[in-house]
C-alpha cells in the first residue's frame, strides 16, 4: 500500500468561528479518507504563511490548503515554491494573486456580497414604503488592510452605486464588537435620524456589538435592516430574535471538506472537477457550484460555491449551516 | 506665593484635563452633533474599558513596573469564570455571582503569579507579563473557540445595564467614576497609597525605611489583575458574550492613557484623575474622528498625530512651570528691594552696602 | 554591669572573591557613642548593613535586647529598634519633605493619611535643630547637605529606635550642619540610645564617641575607648603597619606658570554671580564655602554642565563658552562630580570601563579599542589610586564607598586633562586614601596643569592650596595667598563675617 | 581561578547559547525532520527579519531608551521608497538602487526624528515612539492600500535570493551574520560603542564625564531605523511585494529576543550575539512547535510558556554565578586554611537583597 498522505492547513488566524468551521471540517474529512491533517495559525501575516509552507515543505507534505489570508498577494512567492515542488494548493475564504491554485473553493465574496446588498437596499424600500429614499447608510468594514474587506465593499459598491441618492458612511468595527459597537455608536450620533440602514461586512463577528450599539441609542435593530456575510453562531441568534435582517451563509464547512477532498482525490488519481465543469451534489446548501477559471491566480479552478441567504432562502434552523452544525 | 500663580500651578499640574477641556471646547464649536448629551454620554461609556486598563497599567506604573498582560487578563478572567460557571461546573458555581466573584479571583491571582515572580524570583517585569500574555491569549483561543453567548444579566449588569433613576445613563459610567474616586483616595489619602508611591519613587530607600517593598509590588500587579478584569467584565457585558478576542491590542494604548495622564515610566508619579483624563482623552479622539468622517484610511494617522500633539503639549508643561516658578522668585527679589533688603537687585554692581 | 543594647556575635560575610567580613564580634551599649572605623573596604558598611537587615551574613549571629538572629530582614531590623543612614543615602525624590521623613511610620487615623499631623510634626522636628528646611518643599529641591540632614533627622529623631546607625552621615554635611548632627547625637547619648558612628575624621571621632572598635580587612582588631587615644595613636589603629602617613604637600613646590584660565563676572541665576578669578598652570585653587554657597555650581558652569548665564571665561588666553561637557572635555577640562552616585558612576560597568569612561579615544589614539593598551592603562590609574578590588573586572557595584570614589578620581586622571575641576575628591574615603589623593594632587597632577578645589572643611584645602577663594552667597568674598592662610580667618570669613571685600553675590541673581 | 570555573563562567555568560544548544539537542532528538540542513536554513531564513528587529530595539534598549515603532518603519520605509521609485517620481528614482538608498535614508530619518524629540525636545521615549508608530502605520494604509508588486529583482535580492556558491542558502542569511559582526565590532572594539554602552548605563554620568550623550541617544534611533529598514527590504524582497500589513505587532517580540539575548531595560547592556541568539532561540521555538504539529489552537500557549521558561532559566543565571564563585572563593579560603591560614567558613547561603 501507498504511504498516507498528508495535507497541510494554514489559517488566516484562528480567531474566528468561521475559520473553526475549517479546521473541525477539514479534521473530519482527513480522518474519514484516512490521511494526516497538520494545522497551523498563519497569525494574518503573509510572512508566517510562507515560513509554515517552508516548514510543512521541509515535513514532507503532500498537498497544501491555505485557509484564508490577510494580504493575497504577500504569500505569492510561498505558492510558487509549492508548485515548483509540485505540490497541489487549495485556498479557500480568500484566492492568493499569484501562482497556481489547483483549487480555490469558496463563494465568489464580490457577488455574495452583493446579494447581501440587493437584500439591504430591498430591506430599506420596505421600510420606507417601496421606493428608496435619500439618506446615509453605515458600512461597518472589517479591517481596511484586510484584502477580504476590499472584496466586500466592491460587492457592496456594486449595488449601491446605482442608488445615488444613498450616501455611504464607513467606519471600521476591526473585526470585533467593541469597536463596531463605538463606532456605531458614533455615527448614529453624526447622522441623527438619517440613518436608513446599516449594512455589516462580517455580521458574525461585529454583528452583537452593532446590535447592542443600535440598542444603547434606544433604536431598534430591526428598524436598520442590518445585512451583510458570515453568519456566525452569534448572528444565527440574532437572525431568530428578529433584529438581523438577514445574512449569505458561508459555506465554511463544506469549503474546507471539499478541499480536502479534491486534493486527496487528486493526489490518489481519482477524477477531480476541471473549468467548465459544474458540481452538483444533491441537498448541498453549495450546490449547484460552477468550476470557472480562477481570476485571481495564474491558473487553478475556481469552485464557486452557493452562499444562500439566511432567512429568506434556508432557515437559521437549517442543519447544513456550519453553525449549527459546529454548536451541536 | 501669590494667588494667581497657585491657581495657574495648578492648572498646569492637571494639564490632562485643560487639554480634555481645549480639545472639547474645539470640537464642541466646530463638529454639530458632538456637544449633546447623548454623545458625552457614549464617549464616557465607550471610555470605560480602556479607562480601567489605563488605571490599571497606571497603577502598576506608580511602582516602577509595567504589565503587558492586562489586555489578556481581560479575556482570559471572565472566559474562564463563565465558562467555570456555564459549562464546567453549573451545579456548583452556577450562579452569576459567583461568577463575578470569580472573574476578579482569576484577575487577581494572575496578577499575583506576576507580582511574586517580579518581586520574588526577581524576573523582568516586561518579559514576565509578556510571557504570561502570550500563554493567557493562546488559552483564551484554546477554551473559547467560539462565543459563550448570552450571558446572565446579572454578569452583564455593569457592562450593558443602563441605569433609569440617572437619565437613563450606562451603569458602567458611574461605576467607573466610583472606581476611580477610590483609587484618588487611596493614592493620597492612605498610608498604603504613600507608601506603594514611595517604592515606586525609590524602592532602595523605601526598603531602608522599612517598607515592605516586596509586598507593595505584588500588591500593585493584584489590583491590575483585578482591575483588568473588572474591564473584562464591562466587554463582556456590553457584547453580551464572552469572545476570544475581547481587548486586543489595549495594552500600548493603556500606556499611552496613563503617560498622558501624568504618571511616569520610572515609577513614583501618578494620579487617578489624570489617568481618567488620559483615557477620556484618547476616547474623544477617536469620537471627533468618527464624527468628523475622517476617511476610514486615514483615521489612525489622525489619531496618532492628536497623540503625538499631546504629548508635545505636555512636555511644554516642563519648560513652562520652572519658568513661571522663576519669575515668581525674580519678582519675590523685586519686592524685598523694595523694602529695602540688603540685596541689590538689577544689573550686577560692585559695591553692596 | 550594664547588658549591652546589641551583640554581633563572629559575623562573616563573604561576596564572591572578597571576605568582606571575618568573625567580626562586636558590643555596643546603651547611651554609648560607639566609632567603627577602618580603611576604604575594611568592612564597616557591610558590619552595619548586616546589623540593620540590609546584607545577609553568611555566618554569625545579632543579638538585639535579648533576642538573637541569625539574619534580619529590614522590616524586621526596624520592628527591633534599628534605625540607619546609609553611606549611600536616598531619598523619593517625588515625596514632600514631610513624607520623606516620616517615611515608614506615616501618621494615620484608620489608614487615612493625617497630613495635618504630619506637617506640624515635621515642621516640630526641622525647626528644634535649627535646620531651615522648609517642610513644604519636595525632596528634590533640597541641596546634597540638606538631604542628607533629612535622613539624620528621619533615623535619629522620627524613628526614635533604641539603635541608631550612622554610616559616614557627616561627609555631605557642611559647616554648620555637621554642628547640628553632633548636637543630634549628643542629644541621642543623653537619652540613652546606642550608636553607631562610622566616619574618616580622626578628630571628629575622638570628639563624639566613647569607645572604638577598629576593623581591619574584615577582622576586628581592636576595640579602645576613647580616653586611651590621642590623633597619632588613632591614625595608627585605622591605617595598620604602614603607620607613617605619606603623602601631603611637601614644600619645595615649583612655582606657578603662565595663567591658563580667567574667568570674568560669571554668573547665573540663583547660584553664584559675578565670579572673577584666574588659574595657572601648576597652581592649586581652594573653593571654601559653606552649603550652598555656590562652589559646585560654579565648578559647574566651569565645565559646561550648567553653563553660566552671563560672564566670560579665556581658556589660555582665548575667549570660549561651552555648551557642555563634551566641549570642555575637548579642551581639556575635566570635572570630578560631587555626587558620585548620581553623577559619576556607571554602576553597570566594570571598574576598568569606569575608569576609561571618557577616556579610551585617547588611550588608544583612535576610534577603535585596543583592549591590551586599555587594560594596561586602567591597571596603571587603579594601582596609582589604590582601590581595593580583586579585579579591574569587578563591577563597581561591589566596592565599598571610599574605593567608588577612588574609581571616580582615578577617572579623572585617566585622561590627564590640562585643568581639574576637583568637587570635594576626598570625600569618603580613608585617611591613608585621603593622604594619598592630596599628595596626588599636590605632586603629580598640578605639574603642567591647573586644579581647582573644594573641600567640605578647610584642613584639606589648607594643606595643599596655593590660593583659596572663599565664596560666599554665590559671590567671591575674600582671596587667601598661602602665606596667609589662617582657618580661624577663612572659618569667619565662610560665615560671612564683615561684606568689606565682597565682590559680586546673590544680588545678581535676577540678571 | 581555576580553569574549569572560567569556562563555566564564560559559558553562563553566553546562557542564550546555552540554551540554543540544548534546545537544539533536545529538538533533533525528537523531532524527526528537524535537524535536516532545509530545516536548519528555514530557521535562519525565517529568523532574518526578526533578528534586525531584534537587533534594532535591542540596540535602542542599550542606550536606555525604547523604540515601538520599528515595526512600522519596516512596512513604511520600504513602502514609500517604493511608491516613489515606481509611481510617484519613476523617471527621477527609478533605478532599484535609488530604491535601496531611499529606503534606508528614510529609516534613518524616522529614527533622526524620534531620537531628536527624545534627546532635544525631552519626550518620553515610549510616547513618542507609540505615537510616531500609529500614524506610520495609518501613511502605510493611506498609501499602499493594495499592495505594490513585482519589485525589481535588484530591490528583492537581499530578501529573495539564493546564493548557490553557498549551498544554495539564501543571500538574507550571510548578509544578517555579516551585520551581527559589525554591530558586534562597533559595540565591543569602538570607542563610539564604549560612549554609547556608558549613555544607557547612566546618562548623567556619562554627559558629565564629557561624553555628547544626546548625539548618542539620536544615533541609536536613527540605526534602529536603518536596521528596521533593512528588515522592511527582508521582508518585501522575501514577499516580492511590498503591502500594509508587513511586520504588524513585530515589536514586542523583538523586545523579548533583545531581553533573552542579555540586553537590558535599564540600558548600559548587550551583545549583539547575545541578540542573534536570542532571536533565533525565537525562531527555533515556534519552527519546533510546528514540526512537532501542537495542535494549533495550543501552540500560542506552548510558545509563552517556552519564553517563560528561559526567562525562568535566564534568570537563575545570576544566582547560580554568584553561587559558583562564592563556592570558589571558599575552596581557595579552605587551601589557605590548610596552608595554616586563619579562615574558616561556614556554610554559603543566598544573599538576599
Ligand atoms: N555586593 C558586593 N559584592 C562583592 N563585594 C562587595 C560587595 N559589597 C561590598 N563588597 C566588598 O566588601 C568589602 C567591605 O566593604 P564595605 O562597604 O563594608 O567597606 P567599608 O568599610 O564600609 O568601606 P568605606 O569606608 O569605603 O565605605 C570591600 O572589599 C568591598 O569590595
Ligand atoms: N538641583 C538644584 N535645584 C535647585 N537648587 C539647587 C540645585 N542645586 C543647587 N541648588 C542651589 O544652588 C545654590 C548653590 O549650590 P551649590 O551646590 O553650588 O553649593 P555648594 O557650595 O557646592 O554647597 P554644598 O556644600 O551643598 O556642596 C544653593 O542655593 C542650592 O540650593
Ligand atoms: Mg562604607
Ligand atoms: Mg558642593
Amino acid at each position: 500500500s501507498e504511504k498516507k498522505l498528508t495535507v497541510g492547513l494554514v489559517v488566516k488566524e484562528p480567531t474566528a468561528p468561521y475559520i473553526q468551521a475549517f479546521m473541525k471540517a477539514a479534521e473530519e474529512k482527513a480522518g474519514e479518507l484516512g490521511v494526516n491533517l497538520l494545522i497551523r495559525d498563519g497569525e494574518g501575516d503573509s510572512i508566517k504563511i510562507m515560513d509554515i509552507i517552508d516548514t510543512y515543505m521541509a515535513q514532507g507534505i503532500d498537498a497544501f490548503i491555505l485557509g484564508g489570508a490577510v494580504d493575497l498577494r504577500a504569500l505569492v512567492p510561498g505558492i510558487r515554491r509549492l508548485n515548483e515542488a509540485k505540490i497541489p494548493v487549495a485556498a479557500l475564504d480568500t484566492s492568493p494573486e499569484g501562482g497556481i491554485v489547483d483549487f480555490f473553493l469558496s463563494f465568489d465574496l464580490v457577488q455574495s456580497s452583493a446579494k447581501a446588498a440587493e437584500l439591504f437596499v430591498e430591506g430599506i424600500k420596505k421600510r420606507n414604503g417601496g421606493t428608496v429614499p435619500a439618506g446615509v447608510v453605515l458600512e461597518i468594514l472589517g479591517d481596511k488592510a484586510d484584502m477580504f474587506s476590499h472584496a466586500c465593499t466592491e460587492g457592496f459598491d456594486s449595488v449601491l452605486s446605482k442608488y445615488p441618492q444613498l450616501e455611504i458612511a464607513q467606519g471600521e468595527g476591526k473585526w470585533n464588537n467593541t469597536d463596531s459597537h463605538a463606532v456605531v455608536s458614533d455615527l448614529l450620533t453624526r447622522f441623527g435620524n438619517g440613518v436608513l440602514g446599516i449594512y455589516v461586512q462580517t455580521p458574525d463577528i461585529m454583528g452583537p456589538g452593532v446590535v447592542a450599539a443600535i440598542e444603547a441609542a434606544g433604536l431598534n435593530a430591526a428598524d436598520f435592516g442590518i445585512s451583510g456575510i458570515c453568519i456566525g453562531p452569534e448572528g444565527i441568534d440574532l437572525i431568530k430574535k428578529g433584529k438581523m435582517l438577514g445574512a449569505v451563509a458561508q459555506p465554511a464547512y463544506d469549503a474546507a471538506a471539499l478541499a480536502v477532498q479534491y486534493l486527496v482525490d487528486k493526489l490518489r488519481g481519482n477524477p477531480v472537477p476541471q473549468i467548465g465543469d459544474t458540481v452538483v451534489v444533491e441537498g448541498a446548501l453549495w450546490s449547484p457550484a460552477k468550476v470557472i477559471r480562477n481570476p485571481w491566480a495564474d491558473d487553478g479552478a475556481f469552485v464557486v460555491l452557493q452562499g444562500p441567504l439566511v432567512p429568506q432562502e434556508v432557515s437559521p434552523d437549517d442543519p447544513r449551516l456550519w453553525e449549527n452544525m459546529l454548536t451541536k | 506665593m501669590s494667588g494667581s500663580l497657585k491657581l495657574r500651578l495648578a492648572l498646569l499640574d492637571n494639564i490632562i484635563w485643560m487639554m480634555l477641556i481645549a480639545f472639547f471646547s474645539v470640537c464642541a464649536l466646530s463638529i454639530p452633533a458632538f456637544a449633546t448629551w447623548t454623545n458625552l454620554v457614549n464617549i464616557l461609556y465607550h471610555t470605560t474599558i480602556m479607562s480601567m486598563l489605563v488605571l490599571a497599567q497606571g497603577f502598576v506604573l506608580m511602582s516602577g513596573n509595567l504589565d503587558l498582560s492586562i489586555d489578556a487578563v481581560l479575556a482570559f478572567a471572565p472566559g474562564v469564570a463563565v465558562l467555570m460557571s456555564v459549562k464546567w461546573f453549573p451545579g456548583l458555581l452556577g450562579s452569576p455571582w459567583t461568577a463575578i466573584v470569580l472573574t476578579l479571583s482569576i484577575g487577581a491571582l494572575l496578577g499575583l503569579f506576576n507580582g511574586f515572580c517580579v518581586a520574588r524570583l526577581g524576573m523582568n517585569a516586561f518579559m514576565q507579563t509578556l510571557s504570561v500574555s502570550i500563554i493567557l491569549r493562546g488559552l483564551v483561543l484554546f477554551f473559547i473557540p467560539l462565543s459563550i453567548f448570552p450571558l446572565d444579566p446579572v454578569y452583564s449588569f455593569i457592562g450593558k445595564a443602563r441605569i433609569a433613576q440617572l437619565g437613563n445613563i450606562p451603569a458602567a459610567i458611574p461605576v467607573t467614576f466610583f472606581i476611580f474616586f477610590i483609587f484618588h483616595v487611596l493614592i493620597n489619602y492612605t498610608v498604603f497609597g504613600r507608601n506603594y508611591l514611595a517604592t515606586g519613587g525609590n524602592a532602595r530607600a523605601s526598603f531602608v525605611a522599612g517598607i515592605n517593598t516586596n509586598r507593595m509590588i505584588i500588591l500593585g500587579f493584584m489590583v491590575a489583575g483585578i482591575l483588568s478584569a473588572i474591564a473584562g467584565m464591562l466587554t463582556a457585558g456590553r457584547q453580551d458574550s464572552v469572545s476570544n478576542t475581547m481587548g486586543n491590542g489595549m495594552t500600548l494604548l493603556a500606556f499611552a492613557g496613563a503617560l498622558l495622564g501624568g504618571t511616569s515610566m520610572s515609577g513614583g508619579k501618578g494620579s487617578a484623575f489624570g489617568m481618567l483624563g488620559g483615557a477620556i482623552l484618547l476616547g474623544m479622539f477617536s469620537n471627533a474622528l468618527n464624527l468628523l468622517g475622517v476617511k476610514v484610511t486615514l483615521i489612525h494617522a489622525a489619531q496618532g498625530t492628536l497623540i503625538f500633539l499631546a504629548i508635545l503639549v505636555d512636555r511644554f508643561r516642563v519648560s513652562l512651570r520652572s519658568s513661571m516658578l522663576r519669575k515668581e522668585q525674580i519678582r519675590t527679589l523685586h519686592r524685598e528691594e523694595d523694602r529695602g533688603a540688603e540685596y541689590t537687585v538689577g544689573k550686577p554692581r560692585e559695591e553692596s552696602v | 554591669m550594664k547588658t549591652p543594647a546589641l551583640t554581633l556575635n563572629g559575623i562573616s560575610k563573604i561576596y564572591p572573591g572578597t571576605v568582606a567580613l571575618d568573625r567580626v564580634s562586636f558590643e555596643v551599649y546603651p547611651g554609648e557613642v560607639h566609632g567603627l572605623i577602618g580603611k576604604n573596604g575594611a568592612g564597616k558598611s557591610t558590619l552595619v548593613g548586616i546589623l540593620a537587615g540590609l546584607i545577609e551574613p553568611t555566618e554569625g549571629t545579632i543579638s538585639l535586647g535579648g533576642r538573637s538572629f541569625r539574619t534580619l530582614s529590614r522590616v524586621r531590623a526596624k520592628r527591633e529598634g534599628v534605625a540607619i543612614v546609609p553611606q549611600e543615602p536616598e531619598l523619593i525624590l517625588d515625596l514632600s519633605v514631610a513624607e520623606n521623613l516620616f517615611l515608614g511610620e506615616l501618621p494615620s487615623r484608620k489608614g487615612l493619611l493625617d497630613r495635618k499631623t504630619m506637617r506640624t510634626l515635621a515642621e516640630e522636628v526641622l525647626s528644634a535643630y535649627g535646620t531651615g528646611i522648609n517642610a513644604g518643599l519636595l525632596a528634590g529641591d533640597l541641596s546634597l547637605s540638606e538631604r542628607q540632614l533629612l535622613l539624620i533627622l528621619k533615623s535619629c529623631v522620627v524613628e526614635d529606635a533604641p539603635i541608631v546607625v550612622l554610616d559616614e552621615s557627616s561627609a555631605p554635611l557642611s559647616g554648620r550642619d555637621a554642628l547640628i548632627l553632633r548636637k543630634i547625637v549628643e542629644d541621642l547619648r543623653s537619652r540613652g540610645k546606642a550608636i553607631v558612628y562610622i566616619s574618616h575624621h580622626i578628630d571628629e571621632l575622638l570628639e563624639i564617641c566613647d569607645r572604638m572598635t577598629v576593623l581591619r580587612d574584615g577582622k576586628a582588631v581592636a576595640v579602645r575607648e576613647r580616653a586611651s587615644l590621642d590623633h597619632a595613636s588613632l591614625s595608627e589603629l585605622i591605617i595598620g603597619e604602614e603607620s607613617s602617613l605619606t603623602g601631603g604637600r611637601s614644600e619645595d613646590t615649583p612655582t606657578p606658570g603662565e595663567e591658563i584660565l580667567r574667568v570674568e563676572g560669571l554668573s547665573r541665576w540663583g547660584a553664584f554671580g559675578d565670579i572673577s578669578f584666574s588659574l595657572r598652570r601648576g597652581e592649586i585653587l581652594g573653593l571654601a564655602g559653606l552649603r550652598g554657597s555656590g562652589r559646585t555650581e560654579l565648578l559647574k558652569a566651569l565645565a559646561g554642565i550648567d553653563p553660566a548665564d552671563e560672564g566670560e571665561i579665556f581658556l589660555r588666553g582665548n575667549s570660549v563658552r561651552f555648551r557642555s561637557p563634551a566641549e570642555a572635555l575637548a579642551e581639556g577640562i575635566a570635572y570630578l562630580p560631587e555626587e558620585r552616585e548620581k553623577e559619576g558612576l556607571l554602576r553597570s560597568f566594570s571598574i576598568r570601563d569606569n575608569l576609561l569612561l571618557n577616556s579610551f579615544g585617547n588611550v588608544c589614539g583612535g576610534r577603535f579599542i585596543s583592549w591590551e593598551k586599555s587594560e594596561e592603562r586602567a591597571l596603571a590609574v587603579f594601582r596609582e589610586v589604590r582601590v581595593k578590588a580583586f579585579s579591574i573586572h569587578q563591577g563597581v557595584d561591589e566596592l565599598s564607598g571610599g574605593n567608588r570614589q577612588k574609581v571616580v578620581i582615578g577617572r579623572i586622571m585617566a585622561n590627564s586633562p590640562e585643568i581639574y575641576l576637583l568637587d570635594e575628591p576626598t570625600r569618603g574615603v580613608d585617611i591613608g586614601a585621603k593622604k594619598a589623593i592630596l599628595s596626588i594632587v599636590s605632586e603629580r597632577i598640578r605639574n603642567g596643569a591647573g586644579v581647582i578645589i573644594t573641600s567640605p572643611g578647610l584642613d584639606d584645602l589648607i594643606e595643599v592650596c596655593d590660593r583659596i577663594l572663599v565664596l560666599s552667597k554665590g559671590g567671591i568674598f575674600r582671596e587667601y595667598e598661602r602665606k596667609d592662610f589662617s582657618e580661624h580667618r577663612l572659618f569667619l570669613d565662610m560665615q560671612g563675617f564683615g561684606q568689606q571685600e565682597r565682590r559680586g553675590g546673590r544680588e545678581c541673581q535676577a540678571v
